[in-house]
């Protein structure tokens, strides 16, 4: 076919783990970036918190520190040298954001500001530490146009608004990928030494969530159908505080900032889950202590949602109740205008879609599905493994959301995902670039295009009976009520019932679009595809993991079992039916303990 | 394959800018009408004879005056609003504002001048 | 309650000429736009086509005209509307598929401003942060927050009438690197800017000012350029 | 400390161009028509206009001080409504009104023509007007 494009690297996805990688690949080698969306519509932009790095510029702070935190705030199950590699670079990582032009707010002394979110803690007191660099609460907005204008300044060749479908493999070696243009519906070839996949998660198979419409698990789709294995699906994050109903996040900052979750008693709660650090536990700890609260009937006028309250007479109320000081060691207090320097756009957020002013009302929030631990194995270089020893494929490599390195583990602390995003982006840009250096084209296969003009042929002559949305509603309920925060064998055995129904109804989607320009229809329903099958994947691990760790809490196996279950799972799609086996945790220094807060 | 972009002045009018758009649009139609007035009125008195006559009579026909003063009056009250926001960027906050006391301005002035100019016209 | 939804078709390969659609549809108070055009193309036409990603207004994805005027579908609220919702696409721009339009020309003027930072002295000898002060940094942060929409751009009456006019979104983001006190390319930016297919062509029509989602005083950034061009003052 | 470069540049850095001065021109012209508009009614009103003619043709003659604007009036008599004074600044504000007008024209065509080449034939065009039309304004405030 006509439209073949060569490079020595792609890169799958403009978010910021696609820009990093696709920044550093440019510099050693002929890189292209494709993305679905144009760049600075990715999901990263909406990342609102910041980004965590030991700099320690209003108190102490060491990477060590961070290191404990991500591994405790894992729940043992990161990988303890990735985390440490990733922390150790933490510093210079935000450091180069800072000299790329990232607007971080300032310090009076000029430098970064930092602030204390969920799980960073001082290690020698235990008290929350500041440690998420930010720039107001729109920090992936900042890290996203900052990094997309280096990608111009630095030339890179953007296809923007392709949407990869297939990925090639010739020799056991990564080959290149097989995109769609939406503007014209023509299928294109890239043709590489080296594919980078950084498309984000899929929180999009969850009801409520703070996720994308694009978030469909596209990248990680691909490589399953494709034969290759996904590791700890199971994982998933729910965060505590999103809007009532439509899962919007308010960001953690809130609380770092002061701010209390309440429950329909009108009563702080988090005191009893989390004694020492309070409404900044963990995530996975707040959003379970929410939903207990809901389930024990303390939700508001017995409704599922409880109030997060960062009014000043609160937030000044609590801080001294806490005695929190700060810096310089006079009593924390705030002011409703310091509120809305701060948090401008949660503040704008709850008047457009609540009518709430947070500064004299509380926010009504219930927890939303947010991040996807699990993913694309691969080491901490961004080399995609894909079997219990390791193994590398050759020329692949995955980072950001979409990849499981895992410094996670079974649940991520806030702001190190924007961390990951960029230092292991640019681990994966350079070790592509230097892969590609040194190998050569694989030869394309006869028909590279073959693999996905049939899975958009059998969209296009399905039967057509059932409607999509149909599936997609009923498919997002089913996860979110029984493979959400709670989970237990008969809810996850019913939802894979549902699941495996719905893929059969799938079979007979109606797309009624036939035109080629922008046919959103038919990829909407491609994607959707793509939801079910990590749909199956992410409740087939779940239910295979008896126990309770970090985001995957079990009702039926209410503890964490390290003894069994010390380690991560790797699932595979064979034969339409889920196969999994194990690979070891990677543990240097922390030997798992009992996670108090 | 797909439609062009041109604007049409219809379709830009539809455009629901309110307030500020308006005195754009005013403001330009007020610098055109007064640029064409202007230079009809220059013209017909270099001129003069019969065409220059018949311009004339034209520029001052009471409704050509409501015109032009109109013309005349909003641009110049809009204009010095443009000039000082333009010269102070800080004041363009309260643009809205600055907008209300020049039609605050404007009515009452432009008012009674066309009462006037028909009040003339009519009563002889 | 019900809505009626009147909607601006065209579909490249069938129609030669838009024409608009009318849907009525039962939908909540509290309903997004957005959540409407969805319901529409999920359950009465499928090939109903637009832009959308993050649904709460932070993407840009899915700016158009609502009842006339520039907004993002997804911030945009029944109640903020009533029940009588016009939707068309924006201005200015070629219209590619129903609610989709050409971004290029939007993008290639925002390239025009040289949109990335540019500081080619030293770090500093500790290889830490440039410094800035709270003051300054707070000087530009309005101008950060821009999320290249095109609501601003499109509701420009200079944008219509050509788009070689740069726009009020480059100029924005021209304005974010010359007030920053790190960036040492304003030089470069102001003799861009203030080309005849720049500043001159703003005659502060204020369109994009109201139409801009995240509150970005456009105008007023636009003003400071115009006087920084003239006083040299990037304070 | 946060640095404290100097944040102003020197003149050539500043992109000043004809454009700019153009765009300051428009304004600063704005500014000198007000003054001599409000240098005229107020002439207007000691020489006595506050009986002798109306509103209308009080701005008439502020928008332009020429003597055959005040004809139509009860002023009793023309002469000192063509002194010197005011011919010279009929005069100016003739000069200053048609640069602006003239230059607004070309700004509107500019909106519209994007081509360099249809900008200069605006360009040449504008010019040869104000020339043309200053021209026969002057002939007529210094003849009449
Ligand atoms: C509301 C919210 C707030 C958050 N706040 C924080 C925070 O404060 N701190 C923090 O550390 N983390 C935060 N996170 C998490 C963090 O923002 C994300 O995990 C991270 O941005 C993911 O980045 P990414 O580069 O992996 O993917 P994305 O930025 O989502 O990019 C994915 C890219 O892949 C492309 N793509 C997808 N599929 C395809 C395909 N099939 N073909 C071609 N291209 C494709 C998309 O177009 C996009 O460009 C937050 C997340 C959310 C949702
Ligand atoms: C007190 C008198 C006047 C004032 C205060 C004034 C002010 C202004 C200002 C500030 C502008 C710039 C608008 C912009 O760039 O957006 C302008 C434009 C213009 N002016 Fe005037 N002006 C006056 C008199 C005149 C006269 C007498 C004429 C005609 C001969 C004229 C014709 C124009 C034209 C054609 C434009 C361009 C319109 C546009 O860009 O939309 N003005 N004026
Ligand atoms: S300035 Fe505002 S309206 Fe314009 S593109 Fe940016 S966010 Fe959108
Ligand atoms: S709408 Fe256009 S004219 Fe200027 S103030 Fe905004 S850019
Ligand atoms: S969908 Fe992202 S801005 Fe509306």
């Amino acid at each position: 076919m006509a439209n073949i494009h060569q490079f020595d690297v792609v890169v799958v996805g403009a978010g910021g783990a696609g820009l990093m990688a696709g920044l550093y690949a440019s510099r050693g080698a002929k890189t292209a970036v494709i993305s679905k969306l144009y760049p600075t519509r990715s999901h990263t932009g909406a990342a609102q918190g910041g980004i965590s790095a030991a700099l320690g510029n209003y108190e102490e702070d060491k990477p060590e520190w961070h290191t404990y935190d991500t591994v405790k705030g894992s729940d043992y199950l990161g990988d303890q040298d990735a985390i440490e590699f990733m922390t150790s670079e933490a510093i210079d990582a935000v450091l180069e954001l800072e000299h790329m032009g990232l607007p971080f707010d300032r310090t009076p002394e000029g430098r970064i500001s930092q602030r204390p979110f969920g799980g960073h803690t001082n290690n020698e007191t235990g008290k929350p530490v500041r440690r998420a660099a930010h720039a107001a609460d729109r920090t992936g907005h900042m890290i996203l146009q900052t990094l997309y204008q280096q990608c111009l300044k630095n030339k890179v060749n953007f296809f923007d608004e392709y949407q990869v479908l297939d990925f090639l493999i010739v020799n056991g070696k990564a080959a290149g990928v097989v995109a769609v243009e939406l503007a014209t519906g023509e299928l294109h070839t890239f043709h590489a030494k080296a594919v980078i996949f950084a498309t984000g998660g899929h929180g999009r198979i969850f009801e409520v969530t703070s996720n994308a419409y694009a978030y469909t698990g596209d990248g990680a789709a691909i490589l399953l159908r494709r034969g290759l294995p996904l590791e700890d699906m199971e994982f998933f994050q729910f965060h505590p505080t999103g809007i009532y109903k439509l899962g919007i996040l308010i960001t953690e900052g809130v609380r770092g900032e002061g701010g209390v979750l309440i429950n329909g008693e009108g009563r702080r709660f988090m005191e009893k889950y989390a004694p020492t650090v309070k409404d900044l536990a963990s995530r996975d700890v707040v959003s379970r202590a929410i939903y207990t609260e809901i389930r024990e009937g303390r939700g508001v006028n017995g409704r599922n949602y409880v109030y997060l309250d960062v009014r000043p007479e609160t937030v000044n109320k609590y801080a001294a109740m806490d005695g929190r000081t700060n810096p310089d060691g006079s009593p924390y207090t705030i002011t409703g205008e310091q509120v809305l320097a701060k948090l401008p756009d949660i503040i704008d957020f709850c008047r457009v879609y609540l009518g709430v002013d947070p500064i004299t009302q509380m926010m009504p929030i219930q927890p939303t599905a947010h991040y996807t631990m699990g993913g694309i194995p691969t080491n901490k270089y961004g080399e995609v493994v894909i079997d219990s020893e390791n193994t590398v494929f050759p020329g692949l490599y995955a980072a950001g959301e979409c990849a499981c390195v895992s410094v996670h583990g079974a649940n991520r602390l806030g702001t190190n995902s924007l961390l990951d995003l960029v230092v292991f982006g640019k681990h994966a840009g350079l070790k592509a670039a230097e892969y590609a250096k040194q190998a050569d084209f694989e030869k394309l296969p006869n028909d590279a295009e073959a693999g996905a003009r049939s899975q958009f042929e059998a969209l296009r002559t399905a039967s057509g009976k059932q409607n999509a949305f149909d599936i997609s509603t009923e498919l997002k309920k089913v996860m979110f009520d029984d493979v959400g925060i709670y989970r237990s064998e008969k809810g996850m055995k019913e939802a894979i019932n549902k699941i495996r129904e719905l893929q059969e109804r799938f079979k007979h989607v109606r797309v009624t679009d036939t035109g080629r320009i922008f046919n959103t229809e038919l990829l909407n329903a491609w994607e959707l595809g793509n939801m079910l099958e990590i749909a199956d994947v992410v409740a087939e691990c779940a239910l295979n993991r008896k126990e309770s760790r970090g985001g995957h809490s079990r009702e039926d196996y209410s503890e964490r079992d390290d003894q069994n279950w010390l380690k991560h799972t790797l699932a595979w799609k064979k034969d339409g039916r889920v196969k999994i086996d194990y690979k070891p945790v990677v543990i240097t220094k922390y030997q798992p303990k009992k996670r108090v807060y | 394959m797909s439609l062009k972009r041109n604007v049409s002045l219809a379709t830009g009018l539809r455009y629901r800018g309110q307030g500020p758009m308006l005195t754009y649009v005013l403001h330009r139609i007020g610098g055109l009408g007064m640029a064409i007035f202007v230079a009809m009125h220059i013209l017909a008195s270099y001129l003069g004879g019969d065409i220059g006559g018949l311009l004339n009579d034209i520029y001052e026909n009471w409704a050509f005056q409501i015109f032009v003063f109109f013309c005349a009056l909003f641009h110049a009250i809009n204009g010095l609003r443009i000039t000082i926001l333009d010269l102070f960027p800080k004041l363009i906050e309260h643009s809205r504002e600055a907008i209300w006391i020049e039609w605050a301005v404007f009515i009452p002035v432009y008012g009674i001048a066309v009462f006037v100019i028909l009040s003339t016209a009519l009563g002889g | 309650m019900q809505v009626t939804l009147k909607i601006f078709r065209y579909n490249p390969e069938v129609d030669k000429q838009f024409h608009y659609e009318t849907y009525t549809i039962e939908a909540e108070e509290n309903d997004r736009i957005l959540d409407l055009l969805e319901h529409v193309k999920g359950y009465k036409d499928g090939t109903l086509s637009f832009r959308r990603s993050c649904a709460h207004g932070v993407c840009g994805s899915d700016a158009m005209r609502i009842n006339g005027r520039n907004m993002l579908a997804c911030k945009t609220l029944v109640r903020d509307i009533g029940d009588r919702i016009t939707v068309e696409p924006l201005l200015g721009l070629k219209v590619v598929k129903d609610l989709i339009v050409d971004m290029e020309p939007f993008f290639d003027n925002y390239k025009k401003v040289l949109p990335y930072f540019i500081n080619d002295s030293p770090l500093p000898a500790d290889g830490r942060e440039r410094l800035q002060s709270p003051e300054q940094r707070a000087r530009f942060d309005e101008s950060t927050k821009c999320i290249l929409c095109a609501a601003c751009t499109t509701s420009c009456p200079s944008f219509w009438a050509s788009d070689q006019y740069y726009g009020p979104a480059a100029l924005v983001t021209a304005h974010r690197f010359i007030f920053d006190s790190r960036d040492e390319a304003a030089a470069e930016r102001l003799h861009i800017v203030a080309e005849t297919d720049g500043l001159a062509r703003c005659h502060t029509a204020y369109n994009c000012t109201m139409a801009c989602p995240r509150e970005i005083p456009i105008t007023k950034a636009i003003g400071e350029l115009k006087l920084a061009t003239l006083t040299g003052k990037i304070e | 400390m946060a640095t404290t470069k100097p944040r102003s540049l020197p003149l050539s850095k500043r992109g000043l161009n004809f454009e700019m001065l153009m765009w300051l021109f428009t304004r600063l012209s704005a500014l000198a028509m007000y003054a001599l508009i409000l240098f005229a009614i107020i002439g207007a009103l000691i020489m006595g206009a506050r009986t002798q003619m109306n509103l209308a043709d009080v701005l008439r003659w502020g928008f332009m001080p020429n003597s055959t604007h005040v004809q139509s009036t009860d002023v009793p008599d023309l002469a000192p409504w063509s002194t010197p004074l005011w011919r010279v600044a009929g005069s100016l504000l003739l000069l200053v009104a048609v640069a602006h007008g003239m230059h607004g024209l070309v700004v509107i065509a500019d909106d519209y023509i994007v081509s360099s080449r249809g900008r200069n034939i605006v360009r040449i065009l504008s010019i040869i007007m104000v020339i043309a039309f200053s021209a026969m304004g002057l002939y007529i405030i210094w003849t009449s």
